[in-house]
Formats: structure tokens, C-alpha cells, sequence
């Protein structure tokens, strides 16, 4: 808050600072986090993405991705659990679990990557269209009820398929379609804010539009972000899933859930422990960021308490 | 009128809401009689129990948190406190109805008016669907509104219409007893007027026992038979209605009346009640009221006064009433 | 009254958005609407009770695993619409399950000098339309099929055709040709009537959806994307060859485990191409038999031999020391293949065995590597169709992982396969192929010069003479023995030079009911289902 | 009403020629030659050309996009570079298969998730309310295609009781439906608990309970007469999220319906039936959003009074 202060290319007089002060953030982390204790699931949650992310972060201390995620041991195919491979081997002979582990970092990665992407472009594009208002707000609008006219699945189904499944293209497919919620949640909430009184200080003291919006108005829809953030988080994991395994995403080897559900489809007559567990893998994950999610909104949305 | 068995008698009830955090004594030992076609106005600030009396009268109350912890509420002398869910809504809305507050929000937006009083009707009259419509229509007409609007939404309606069709609701089975909770708070000071004289002639009309509850003491004078003053979850006063407004005993009653504005003495200053009314979670000791009383010793903080009567008809719970408390009122509007 | 009006407006409702379906449809009225249409037709079952008095078995229910493209035999090559076609209609010669070539359509075929060729055909034989068939429809059949950009490549060594008589034609030919026969027998030279095909598409018709042969059956109906019902043809105009059942029903099931236990449950009678990972569960289930056979097939790797990789010879030969065979048909066909060193598949005509076979060995292939100039390895794309064949992919990439090559496996479905690969802009490409009874059909495509990066499958691109002198000698001869000494030089010289890297050939299965029986396999795919019976 | 139903019919129209230009963009960026579908693998070079310039393929992008436009308002969608039929056939052929699944789907998400809303509403933090909710997260969690192979498995290979693939028979629908229906169910149950417990909390349903028309009446009338618009909110909304999801669900369960038919198409590039497809189904998408619009109407008469 120092810093900003200091940057600052214009004037405050100590009133309108005070305004201003008011609106920042630093109380609001802890009351979000106030509300979010209070919340059982939303502990849970953030529990088992704690517990995830940091399987992601340290999934090469637990399995070396060469030697155990991808190299095949044609001696051990398709084992059922055991001690030795607690959930069972695939047909190349390659641990399942291991394969989980390292997926559960590409899934993240995916998630938050997407998500990010959509975020800023989808944030910036709302959060100027709601401030500007007029035309430009009118036709930004346009284009993205006609990106919301189309189902999401299918509009990245459509961008993989055109730029090819890869890694890379997969995020881009769900950024891309996450865009206008993004856009729309920003618009809205700053349609609510901009007319504010701190606001009216900045602009006041002669603020242009950009710092205006990029200091004030973003920081303020901070609350609606996160929840809708950790939402489509939930999603982009599933539709991640879903285009791999129709073989629209991540390519073998790497050990994308849902490219495992797919490989493991044609076992699933023998050997079902191939399709439960990466989907199980999904399920808690995606079940976790709901569950965040959920709490979230209860926490930072006073009008949604019971 | 002791041995004549009253309409509606409520003893000694005590409603809570145990919540987790927890508990709120809503009703505390609440006591009073509505004989056949009297009104009695249930007087008292937002909070003071005025309302969950009522629900609690209709079996209404939202159970969860709400508790009926003990007391009697009998309909022409039979307890209804034992009645099962089914019994009560044989009553409900033929023998008690009641009026809320808000007519604004008191109508189901989406059936018509006609339907939500001719439901009433089939509840609880062997009707046809035909019949019931005609007696919807008939009770319109006879709230004031053409009975060509049945087949209207709420929001077609103003407010003071819609409060007129929940009165046509809650009257259309002829009841008993009458519970109006604050019927005309929220509507305009003109149409106020007109709902209340209409209320007034239709009581006059089917000989209901009627309970008004209102912050509105001029409401009460004009149509009231009996009044009770509550606080915090008790009566404080009661007695007809002259003895209130002209003799009333009560520091709070004296405050609740000091905080009018009185056309007759308008050169006096208003003497609101400073301070708020007690958390009902966490109740004061002794008086209720003693934190605010202008009046209070340390006495008051000991014990809880009783009830004494001054007349057949009018008590009061106060320790200045009582004899040997020392407790002095001296100073204020009270005689 | 108010009731009637919101039902009016609901009406009203459904039928505007009926309506934008119906503006989007156009000719509605040709169409069924789609709220009438859900069932799809099951008319033509009544012909099963027929069974009793004919003698025949009752129509036999077959699934594939892909649906048909076309049932139009000059706008195909595949074997999936192939296994219809070939029952709706004949060719002038046919290929019998012991690999001669004999009579059919053409009563007799004979080279009049080096480049003519008579062909008297067969009389009396009636189109399903009733229709006697002539040496006009065979001349438009003919003509028809050359222009098809599917299958016309087949005839190219056809210049000209003249009709004699009634039931007499002529060709001209390039030169003596032992690819003639093969073509004429392909289930592509198909012969259509003239007068029915023409009048159908003079009315701006497919053939397609109302398709007229000689065959043993004709066409009753097809559901798109579901399934297609032929029935036995009465006048069929040999006895040798008519159909022994009702009819046949194609089901289209795309995946494995459904088609499986589609016919674990009975609902289908047949499955071909059975899953290998179900072949242990089908072969335990008494109510079911899995034939095999040796199949044509043959899953392999097509290095770019005139890429910037792949055009030195040692790391070709290095890497095809990294294939390892054994894991490959474990992990992806669990067992039910051979491994193949060939360029062609096991049981098809011109397969040899090399005389330098490179078997897995990644210490020679380390060495190789030294030899070609990469001691630290290097890093290659492998281009891949299907998902099933990313599972040897990842064999190869995990062996070539260990000796310090990377291998990127990109998955890309059957046209961009052949844009990349056909275009020679790939490193290396894995497919699979099944040979027809004509080598050169498979040779030609894979090595002639003419079409490296002309879109089509010389994926191996070599641009060296040798394959190509081999291959001209193998088909300016008609000797079975000294045609194969040919194919045999090209094998070993593919063989020894790593231009294809084959893989193995996968055991041909097709599962049945156990009381189904006479279905002619072939290993070229092209089974007979005329004789097939089910026992009730 | 009628007028209204006619200006979002008008409406409709800007947003499939956007979503026809959005998708079209986005299919030009695939790569592969249509001309090489349509005239297969062994087509020769000429013959390549040829069809590249009777088909207009070589024209600049906004004359074919224009092209497609005039095409879909003459009720053509182009040609399946498979197939050479008619787009337009080939989809409406499957279509009514897509809408009994995807209609099946909504009515087993409505009639389970409904009641469970509206239980776990007036029984708040009881063993059935944490179940429910519980259950309905986890429904939200699952992707339908996993869903869809454990029922599979369970159903059909471990039970038998199921069949697991093709259409045709009641005993076929159910297996999809419920999986495809499943998370749907769970989002519907969700926001009909929520605004069950914000309902029941108004003033009107207090009167209703005054009338003593039973418990079960002042539920199934007043609550859920103003329970349903979130509801059928969700479920347009929901039915969205659906129609993408049939595009794997049919492959699961190889029901021979658009949305397997679009993943074959996309599989074999075939570019008209992909953009087709998509076209339809956001075309089907609209309309039903505009049907709950329209439905609304006859739910709330306030804004039916907005549409006039």
C-alpha cells in the first residue's frame, strides 16, 4: 500500500485518501479468511488442494517422471493394486498412482494457467467495458453473449480440434472460453462500483481511465473474482479431462487424467481399477474446488449468508 | 365478564428461540383474555414480543428455532397448545385468521387474488371450486374492490388493495378470532384510515374477537376495547382502554405515550425513552425495564415485580405498585 | 377459456421453434420432421419368418466398427463400406478363397495381342432392378470408376474401351499388365446398371442412397451413422455364390467394449475386427468362438528418408534397432500379432521374410547412433494415426529414450496424416495398412517416386532408384514365382536399408455367435458373408 | 407475448450469424485440405485443383464465410467431405436421437433433483439435507463420461441389467440419460434447496400456512409456484453445459446422435458437418433459453406484465 501511495502521479488530499484506504484490501483477506474457517466444506477444500498442490509441486521427490511415469515395465502390465503399486499398473506396466501424482500437476497446471489467462483478458476487457459504458461497452457485450451463446465444451472442442491437441492448445481452448464469464462478472460488478464514491475521489483528482481501473476499480471486484475463479478452475478440469479423453488434448505419455480414462477404457472389462481411480483423482480434486468455491461465496457475498 | 368463557384466552406463555449461539426469550409469561367481538390492542416496540404472541397463537411460529416452552392458548376454553399440525389447520383460517404486516410482500405473486382467497374457502367450507370463486369475489366487494379484479395478480394491486385482500383472506371463513399485526404500518397515512374503519365495521359485522398489534397508540384509541403494553417479552400493562390512556400506570407506558406528539400540548418537547430495548438473549435481572426507567432504584434490579391490580381490569408489573418495594414514582406524567 | 389460450400459446410456441429448425432444414416436406422420426424403420424384420418355408438362415446381424461412407463402390476404398459393397455387387473376375482368379462377371478373359484384352461376359445376369446387364453397363461401370479419385488409380493401365457386342468388350492396355486381374477383381471395379445410374443421378440423386448391382443381395435400407440392412436377391445369377441367409444387418458400433458385449449378449451375431483386449473374456464364453486368420495387416513406421533426419541411412537403421516388437504387440494387440520385418503384411502376396532382420537391440542401435553422427541422441516427431497405435508409439519412445532420443508423439487423425506425411513434412509416420491380393497395389503407392510429397502414402520417401527399378520388373511379369523373387529383393532391400521400419502383423479375429457358421475369411479382409448360417 | 416471442426471435438472428462467423474463424484455422477428403487419398494433383476451384476454396475468407451465410438462409449447410451428403441430412437424421437423450437427461435431472431441493430446504441441517447436498456436490464433481463408464461397468458388466451401447429401447435410454443428467441433477437440486430456503421464508407462504392449508399445499402450491423460475433457469443454463456434454457421452455410450457424430466429424476433419454441428446445436441452445424465457411468462404473471 506504501509503494502505491508513492507512485502515485497525482494528489490526494488526506480525505480522499482516507476514501481510498478504506476500499483496499488489506482487511479483506482477513475477513475472507474469518468467514471461510467458519465454513466446514470450505476447509475441506482447501485442505485437499493444499494437499494436492503440494503433491503437484513435489510430484518429482515422490516419482521420477522418466523412470517410473512414462517408462514402461513390460514385466508388471496390468497388475491389480498391490503393496508394491497400490493402485494396480496400466497396460505398459507403468504404476498407476505415480501416474495420478503427475497428473494431478498437469491438471493443476492447467487449471490455473487457463484460468489465469482467462482472468486478465476477460477481467480487463469487462473492467473496461463496464467503466467506458457507451459503444464500446455495447459491442464488447455483443461479442461475448454470442461467445456465451455457445456451449463451452463445444467452443473449446472447436479451438482444439482447428489448432490441434496439444498441452498448450488445450489451455487456450478453455481460456478462451472462460473469457466472457470473466468479462461479464468484471462489467457487472464494476458497474456497481464505478459510480462510487472513491471512485468519483480518483476521478476527482484527475486519474486516467487505466490507473483508475487497474488501481481501483480491479482491486474492489476482487471478491466475485475469486469466487468465480475457483469455479471455473473446477471446470477447466473437467472439460480438460473430457477433451482428452476423446484424445483432444494432452498426448501420451504425459499422464493427463482423463487421457488415462481413455487408455484405461479398453481395459475396463477386466480391469476397472484403471477407470476408477484417475477418475476418482478428478472427482476429489474438482470436488474440492467447489467446495472452495462454495465457501468462498459465502464468505465475501454478505447478502448469500444464512 | 369473568364467568362468560372469553374467545381467545392465552396463560402464562412462554415462547424461546434456542438458536446454537443462543437462547432468545421472546414471550415471557404472557397472560391475557379476547371475549367474543372485544378488540384488544397489543401495544409495544419492534422486538418486544408482539409478533411471536401472535404466531404463537396461530401455531405458526418457525419451528426451528422457535420453542413453545409452556402456557395455555385456549379457543373458546379448548387448549390448543397439544393440537397436532392437522387439528391447528382445521382452525387455521376459519376459526383464527390472521393479517400481516406487510401487505407488500404477504400475497403469493404468482396466483391470482380470486385463487388465494377462494382457496382459503374450499379449505375449510364444502364448496365447489364455482361457489368459492363467487364468495372470493363477494368478499372483494366487501373489502372495497371490485370483484371483476379477482382474476388479477398481486402486482396489479397497491398497496393498501392488497392489504385489503389479505383482510378479505383472513375473513373469508368468518373467524372467530382475528390477529392483525400491524395492519396498516406500512401503508399510507390516508389509506391507513380507510383499512382501519373497514376493519372496525367488519369486526362489528361477524362479532370477532380481534387482537390489533400496533406501535400506534392513536390506532388503538380508535379501535380498541382493551389494551396491553409490552415490553421485552411481557405485558407491563393492561386494562381497558380508558384506563390506559387516561390513568396509565407504567413508567414504560408513560414513556411509550411521552414519545407522541400530542396536538393538545404542542409546546411540550417529546420525552423519548432513552436507550434501547434489552437483548431478549440476554435479559436484565429483575425489571426488564429498569435499565431505562427514569424511576429505577436498586430494588428494581433484584426482583421481578408482580402483577398488581389496580382495578378488575387493569395491572401493572411494576414494584412501585407493590407494597413495601420503597419504590417511588414521582415527577412523571403518572397520576 | 384461459387454459385453451395458454395452450395456444404454447402451440404456438413449439411451432415457432419447429420453425427455425424447419428454416434451417429447407425442403421439409422430403424429410420426416424430427419429432416423427425417432424409431428407426423396422419394416423389413418380417422377412425372418420367411425361414421356415425357404429354407434359408434368418437375416445375420454383423457390427462393424466404423460406420459406411458410401455404398456408391467407385467413391470408396475402405473395407468397412467394402464389406457391404462387395455383397451388393459383383466384378467381371473374381478372386476365390484359394487365390485364383475366376469367372464372374466375365464369362472368360483373353490377351488378344500385348495390348488388347477381350473379355466375353457372363449372359442372363439381372440387376436388382430387373435389368439384364451388357457390355454398355460394363463399359459405364468401367469408365465410371476411372474417373473416381477413390479408386480410378486402379484401372489406370485401361486406355480405352469398346464394346464388341452385347456381351463382348475390349480393352486396351498399357502393356501386359499382371495388375489387370487384381484391379478387375477389386471390390472397387464394381459394375453398375447404366440406364438406372444415370436416369438417378440425371435427377440429381446419390447412388448412394438407392444403390442398384448383380450382387446376392440388394440393398433394402440404411440408418446413417447406425445401421444397414441388405436382403437376399432371388434372381442371383450363380448359384455357387448366392446367399444361404435372408439377409445381412450391419451394425455400426464404434466402440470395442460395446461391440463385445453386443455379441456377448446376442444382440449382434458377428463382430469383426475383435478387440485384443477381449479376446481372453471371448474365448472362455462357450456361447462364442473367435476365428482367426492370417491377416494381410501390418502396423508400421515410415521414416522420411529424404527429410533431414531420416535421410541418413545409420540413424534410420539405429532407431530400428530400438523397436521392440514383443512389448509393442503386448501392449497393444496383448499378444495377437507376429512381428513382421516385411513391408507387407505377413499373409499377403509378396511377403518374404528379410534376409536382415533388426531385432531389438538398443546396444547396436547406440553404436548405429555414434556411426551416424548423433553420439548425444537427438530428438524426432513422430507423427501418429489413431489412438490404438500410440500405444506401440510409446514403446518406441520409451526405448528410444533410453539411448537418448526423444520421441514427440503427435496424434493426428487420417487426413492430416496423409497431408503431413503424404506432403513429406514429417520425420517419421506410423500407420497401419492392409494388403489386397495385388502387391503392387501396396509397393506402388508406398515407394513410387512420382507421389513423394504428392499427398498420397509414399511416406517413406526414398529417393534412391532400387525400390522402383524392382518394382517395374515385379509387374512387367507374369510369373507368380518370379514376380514374388522381386518382392522378395524389395523386402530385403527395405529390409537392410531401414526405409520402412514394419512392426508386426496383427492376427486377422472375427468373433461369432457359436450356432453361427460359413462365413469365408480371407486375409485380405475381404470376407464372404453369403454362406453364412445361424443355426436356431 | 406474441411480439415479444417475435423481437427475441428477431434477436436470435445476429447472434448465430456471430456464432456461424466465431466458429467458422475458428475452423479455417484447421489444417488439411477439404479438397483431399472429399476426392480421398489417392486423388491426383489436377484432380485436387480442380475441386479446390469449382468449390470456391480458394476464395478469400469473408466471400465464404458470406457463401455459408447465403447457404444457411437457403437451408444449407454444405456438403460432408465423407459422406458427400448434405450436411443438413446428416444432422437432422440424428438430431431427434441427440433431443430424446438430451430431453431424457433434463426430465431425470428435473424429477430427481427437484424434489431432494426441496426436502433438504424444509429439513435444513438434517441427516437427509447433508446426504443430499453432499451427493449433489459430488454430482457436480464427476464428468459425465467417467460417470458414464462406472454405470457402465456396473450396470452392464457387473449386473447385466443394462445394455451398454446403441439406442432404440427405453432400456437404452437410461444409462446416458443418468449420466448425462447426473450433474445437472446435482446443479438443479442445489439452487432448488437455495431458493426453497429463501422462499419459505417470505411473508406469502407464512398467509398461505395462515389459510391451514396443510404443509404439503403451501409447498407444492405457493413455494414451488415461485421456486420455478431459478429452477428452469438453472436447467436452460444447465441444458447447455448438456449439449456439449453429449458430444462425449454419445461416444460412451455410442448413442448415434449430433453430438458423436460432431466428434467423428472432428476426428476426420470433416469441416462442414464439425461447423454444422456446432451451429446447430448453439441454434437449439438459443431457443431454449428464449423457450425458458417465454416460460417464465407463464410462471410469473409480473413478467409476463414485462413482456407485454
Amino acid at each position: 500500500m506504501k509503494k502505491e501511495s508513492k507512485k502515485n502521479d497525482f494528489q490526494l488530499s488526506p480525505e480522499e485518501m482516507e476514501i481510498l484506504k478504506k476500499y483496499k484490501k488489506r482487511s479483506f483477506l482477513a475477513e475472507t479468511w474469518r468467514g471461510l474457517r467458519k465454513n466446514k466444506g470450505a476447509v475441506i477444500g482447501l485442505i485437499i488442494i493444499a494437499l494436492i498442490a503440494f503433491v503437484a509441486i513435489f510430484a518429482d521427490l515422490l516419482y521420477d517422471y522418466e523412470e517410473v511415469v512414462i517408462m514402461p515395465d513390460y514385466s508388471a502390465t496390468l497388475m491389480s493394486p498391490s503393496l508394491e503399486h497400490p493402485l494396480g499398473t496400466d497396460e505398459f506396466g507403468r504404476d498407476v498412482l505415480a501416474r495420478i501424482v503427475h497428473g494431478a500437476r498437469l491438471s493443476m497446471e492447467i487449471a490455473l494457467l487457463s484460468t489465469a489467462f482467462s482472468l486478465s483478458v476477460g477481467g480487463i476487457i469487462g473492467a473496461y467495458s463496464g467503466y467506458l459504458g457507451g459503444k464500446f461497452d455495447a459491442i464488447v457485450m455483443r461479442i461475448m453473449d454470442i461467445f456465451l451463446a455457445i456451449p463451452n465444451m463445444l467452443l473449446a472442442l472447436a479451438i482444439v480440434a482447428a489448432l490441434g491437441p496439444n498441452l498448450f492448445n488445450l489451455i487456450l481452448a478453455i481460456a478462451i472460453s472462460d473469457v466472457p464469464r470473466f468479462a461479464r462478472i468484471l462489467r457487472s460488478t464494476v458497474l456497481s462500483i464505478k459510480d462510487s464514491e472513491y471512485i468519483e475521489a480518483s476521478k476527482a483528482a484527475g486519474a486516467r481511465t487505466t490507473t483508475i481501473v487497474f488501481r481501483e476499480i480491479i482491486p474492489n471486484c476482487i471478491a466475485p473474482i475469486i469466487v468465480q475463479a475457483s469455479i471455473v478452475m473446477a471446470a477447466a478440469i473437467i472439460i480438460a479431462a473430457s477433451l482428452s479423453f476423446i484424445g483432444l488434448g494432452v498426448q501420451p505419455p504425459a499422464p493427463e487424467w482423463g487421457a488415462m480414462l481413455s487408455s484405461g477404457r479398453s481395459y475396463m472389462r477386466e480391469y476397472n481399477y484403471l477407470v476408477l481411480f484417475p477418475g476418482l483423482a478428478i472427482v476429489i480434486t474438482v470436488l474440492a474446488f467447489n467446495l472452495l468455491g462454495d465457501g468462498l461465496r459465502d464468505a465475501l457475498d454478505p447478502r448469500l449468508k444464512r | 365478564m369473568a364467568h362468560e368463557i372469553p374467545e381467545l384466552k392465552v396463560e402464562n406463555l412462554v415462547v424461546e428461540y434456542v438458536t446454537e449461539d443462543a437462547v432468545v426469550h421472546a414471550v415471557n409469561d404472557v397472560s391475557f383474555e379476547v371475549p367474543k367481538g372485544s378488540t384488544m390492542g397489543l401495544v409495544g416496540e419492534t422486538g418486544a414480543g408482539k409478533t411471536t404472541t401472535a404466531l404463537s397463537i396461530m401455531k405458526l411460529l418457525p419451528d426451528p428455532p422457535a420453542k413453545l416452552v409452556s402456557g395455555k392458548i385456549e379457543f373458546a376454553g379448548e387448549d390448543i397448545v397439544p393440537y397436532s399440525e392437522k387439528q391447528m389447520d382445521a382452525l387455521r383460517g376459519s376459526t383464527v385468521s390472521m393479517v400481516f404486516q406487510d401487505p407488500m410482500t404477504s400475497l403469493n405473486p404468482v396466483l391470482t387474488v380470486g385463487d388465494q382467497i377462494a382457496e382459503v374457502i374450499r379449505r375449510h367450507q364444502r364448496v365447489s371450486k364455482l361457489e368459492a370463486r363467487t364468495k372470493a369475489k363477494e368478499m372483494l366487494e366487501l373489502v372495497g374492490i371490485s370483484g371483476d379484479r379477482a382474476g388479477e395478480y398481486p402486482h396489479q394491486f397497491s398497496g393498501g388493495m392488497k392489504q385489503r385482500v389479505i383482510i378479505a383472506i383472513a375473513l373469508a371463513c368468518n373467524p372467530k378470532i382475528l390477529i392483525a399485526d400491524e395492519p396498516t404500518t406500512a401503508l399510507d397515512v390516508t389509506i391507513q384510515a380507510q383499512v382501519l374503519s373497514m376493519m372496525r365495521d367488519i369486526k362489528q359485522k361477524f362479532d370477532t374477537a380481534m387482537i390489533l398489534i400496533t406501535h400506534d397508540l392513536g390506532v388503538v384509541a380508535d379501535i380498541c376495547d382493551t389494551v396491553a403494553i409490552m415490553y421485552a417479552g411481557r405485558i407491563i400493562e393492561y386494562g381497558k382502554i380508558e384506563e390506559i390512556f387516561d390513568d396509565f400506570k407504567h413508567p414504560y407506558t408513560e414513556g411509550l405515550f411521552g414519545s407522541l406528539p400530542n396536538l393538545q400540548k404542542r409546546h411540550e418537547k417529546l420525552k423519548p425513552i432513552k436507550g434501547l430495548m434489552p437483548d431478549p438473549s440476554d435479559l436484565p435481572t429483575g425489571c426488564y425495564f429498569h435499565p431505562r426507567c427514569k424511576y429505577a432504584t436498586a430494588e428494581c434490579a433484584k426482583r421481578q415485580p408482580k402483577k398488581t391490580y389496580l382495578s378488575d381490569t387493569h395491572y401493572v408489573e411494576c414494584l412501585a405498585y407493590e407494597e413495601g418495594t420503597g419504590v417511588k414514582i414521582e415527577g412523571g406524567d403518572i397520576k | 377459456m384461459k387454459h385453451l389460450k395458454k395452450f395456444m400459446l404454447l402451440v404456438l410456441a413449439a411451432a415457432l421453434v419447429l420453425s427455425t429448425f424447419a428454416a434451417c432444414g429447407g425442403d421439409v416436406q422430403e424429410k420426416p420432421q424430427p419429432s416423427t422420426s425417432q424409431e428407426p424403420s423396422t419394416g423389413t424384420e418380417s422377412t425372418g419368418t420367411e425361414t421356415e418355408t425357404t429354407g434359408l438362415s434368418r437375416i445375420v446381424v454383423i457390427a462393424q466398427n466404423n460406420d459406411l461412407t458410401t455404398l456408391d463402390p467407385h467413391q470408396h476404398n475402405d473395407l468397412i463400406s467394402g464389406n457391404v459393397t462387395r455383397m451388393l455387387y459383383d466384378t467381371l473376375i473374381r478372386l476365390n478363397d484359394k487365390n485364383e482368379y475366376v469367372p464372374c462377371l466375365a464369362q472368360s478373359w483373353e490377351y488378344l495381342d500385348k495390348n488388347t484384352v477381350e473379355l466375353k461376359l457372363t449372359p442372363d445376369v439381372q440387376f436388382h432392378d430387373g435389368h439384364v446387364m451388357t457390355s454398355e453397363d460394363v463399359k459405364y461401370s468401367l469408365e465410371r470408376q476411372k474417373a473416381s479419385s477413390f479408386c480410378g488409380y486402379l484401372l489406370d493401365m485401361i486406355t480405352a474401351i469398346e464394346i464388341v457386342d452385347e456381351l463382348t468388350l475390349k480393352l486396351t492396355v498399357v502393356d501386359e499388365s499382371a495388375a489387370l486381374l487384381s484391379s478387375l477383381a477389386h471390390q472397387c471395379s464394381s459394375i453398375l446398371p447404366k440406364e438406372y445410374t444415370e436416369k438417378l443421378e440425371g435427377e440429381g440423386k446419390a447412388f448412394s442412397d438407392a444403390p442398384c448391382g448383380t450382387g446376392p443381395y440388394k440393398f433394402d435400407y440404411w440408418n446413417i451413422g447406425d445401421e444397414c440392412q441388405i436382403v437376399r436377391f432371388e434372381n442371383y445369377f450363380d448359384e455357387a455364390y448366392a446367399a444361404k441367409n435372408e439377409g445381412l444387418k450391419f451394425r455400426y458400433i464404434a466402440e470395442d467394449n460395446s461391440r463385445v458385449i453386443a455379441l456377448e449378449t446376442g444382440e449382434v451375431d458377428m463382430i469383426l475386427r475383435v478387440p485384443s483386449t477381449s479376446v481372453a473374456s471371448l474365448e472362455g464364453n462357450s456361447d462364442v468362438k473367435v476365428l482367426r486368420f492370417e491377416s494381410c495387416d501390418l502396423n508400421y513406421i515410415s521414416p522420411n528418408c529424404s527429410g533431414p533426419l531420416f535421410s541418413n541411412e545409420k540413424l534410420r537403421q539405429a532407431i530400428a534397432h530400438c523397436i521392440d516388437r514383443d512389448a509393442m504387440i503386448q501392449v497393444q494387440c496383448n499378444g495377437n500379432a507376429v512381428p513382421n520385418f516385411a513391408p507387407i503384411g505377413i499373409a499377403a502376396i509378396g511377403y518374404s521374410e528379410p534376409a536382415t532382420k533388426r531385432e531389438y537391440d538398443l546396444e547396436k542401435a547406440k553404436q548405429l547412433l555414434v556411426e551416424a553422427g548423433y553420439p548425444d541422441g537427438f530428438e524426432f516427431t513422430l507423427s501418429v494415426w489413431g489412438d490404438l497405435n500410440a500405444k506401440s508409439a510409446q514403446v518406441l519412445q520409451a526405448a528410444c529414450q533410453q539411448i537418448g532420443v526423444k520421441v514427440n508423439i503427435e496424434i493426428l487423425d487420417n487426413s492430416s496424416m496423409v497431408d503431413k506425411c503424404g506432403g513429406a513434412k514429417h520425420d517419421a509416420g506410423m500407420d497401419n495398412w492392409t494388403a489386397n491380393s495385388e502387391p503392387d497395389n501396396t509397393y506402388r503407392p508406398w515407394f513410387s517416386r512420382e507421389l513423394i510429397g504428392a499427398g498420397g502414402y509414399n511416406w517413406s520417401c526414398y529417393p534412391g532408384e532400387e525400390i522402383e527399378a524392382l518394382m517395374e520388373k515385379a509387374l512387367s511379369v507374369t510369373d507368380p514365382a518370379e514376380r514374388q523373387s522381386y518382392y522378395t529383393q524389395i523386402n530385403d532391400f527395405v529390409a537392410e536399408h531401414a526405409v520402412v521400419w514394419p512392426l508386426f502383423s496383427a492376427q486377422g479375429m472375427v468373433a461369432t455367435r457359436s450356432n453361427v457358421d460359413g462365413i469365408q475369411l480371407y486375409p485380405t479382409m475381404m470376407h464372404l458373408f453369403q454362406f453364412v448360417t445361424v443355426a436356431e | 407475448m406474441h411480439r415479444y416471442i417475435l423481437k427475441r426471435l428477431v434477436q436470435l438472428i445476429p447472434v448465430i450469424l456471430g456464432v456461424v462467423l466465431i466458429i467458422f474463424l475458428i475452423m479455417d484455422l484447421t489444417p488439411g485440405d477439404p479438397a483431399r477428403m472429399v476426392l480421398g487419398n489417392m486423388a491426383s494433383e489436377e484432380a485436387i485443383a480442380a475441386f479446390r476451384e469449382e468449390q470456391g476454396l480458394n476464395d478469400p475468407l469473408p466471400i465464404r464465410y458470406l457463401r455459408y451465410v447465403f447457404d444457411m438462409l437457403r437451408g444449407s449447410l454444405g456438403t460432408s467431405y465423407r459422406s458427400s451428403r448434405p450436411v443438413i441430412d446428416e444432422l437432422l437424421a440424428r438430431f431427434p436421437a441427440t433431443m430424446q437423450l438430451a430431453s431424457a437427461s433434463i426430465i431425470f435431472a428435473l424429477v430427481i433433483s427437484v424434489p431432494i431441493g426441496i426436502v433438504s430446504a424444509l429439513k435444513q441441517n438434517s441427516l437427509f439435507d447433508t446426504v443430499g447436498m453432499v451427493a449433489a456436490l459430488l454430482g457436480i464433481a464427476m464428468p459425465a463420461f467417467w460417470l458414464g463408464l462406472i454405470l457402465i461397468i456396473s450396470f452392464s458388466l457387473k449386473l447385466d441389467w443394462l445394455p451398454s451401447s446403441g439406442s432404440g429401447s427405453f432400456k437404452h435410454l437410461i444409462l446416458p440419460a443418468v449420466a448425462n443428467g447426473v450433474s445437472c441433477a446435482a446443479n438443479i437440486a442445489r439452487i432448488t434447496r437455495s431458493s426453497m430456503l429463501e422462499i419459505i421464508r417470505q411473508d406469502y407462504i407464512r398467509t398461505a400456512k395462515s389459510k391451514g392449508i396443510g404443509k404439503m399445499k403451501v409447498v407444492l402450491k405457493h413455494a414451488m409456484g415461485n421456486c420455478w423460475i431459478p429452477v428452469i433457469t438453472v436447467a436452460g443454463l444447465q441444458f447447455g453445459t448438456m449439449l456439449g456434454g453429449t458430444v462425449i457421452i454419445e461416444n460412451v455410450f455410442a448413442w448415434n446422435g449430433v453430438g458423436d457424430f460432431l466428434l467423428k466429424s472432428i476426428s476426420a476433419k470433416d469441416t462442414p458437418c464439425v461447423l454444422g454441428g456446432i451451429v446447430m446445436f448453439t441454434v437449439v441452445f438459443s431457443v431454449v433459453n428464449l423457450l425458458v424465457d417465454i416460460v417464465y411468462a407463464f410462471i410469473d404473471p409480473r413478467i409476463k406484465a414485462q413482456y407485454q
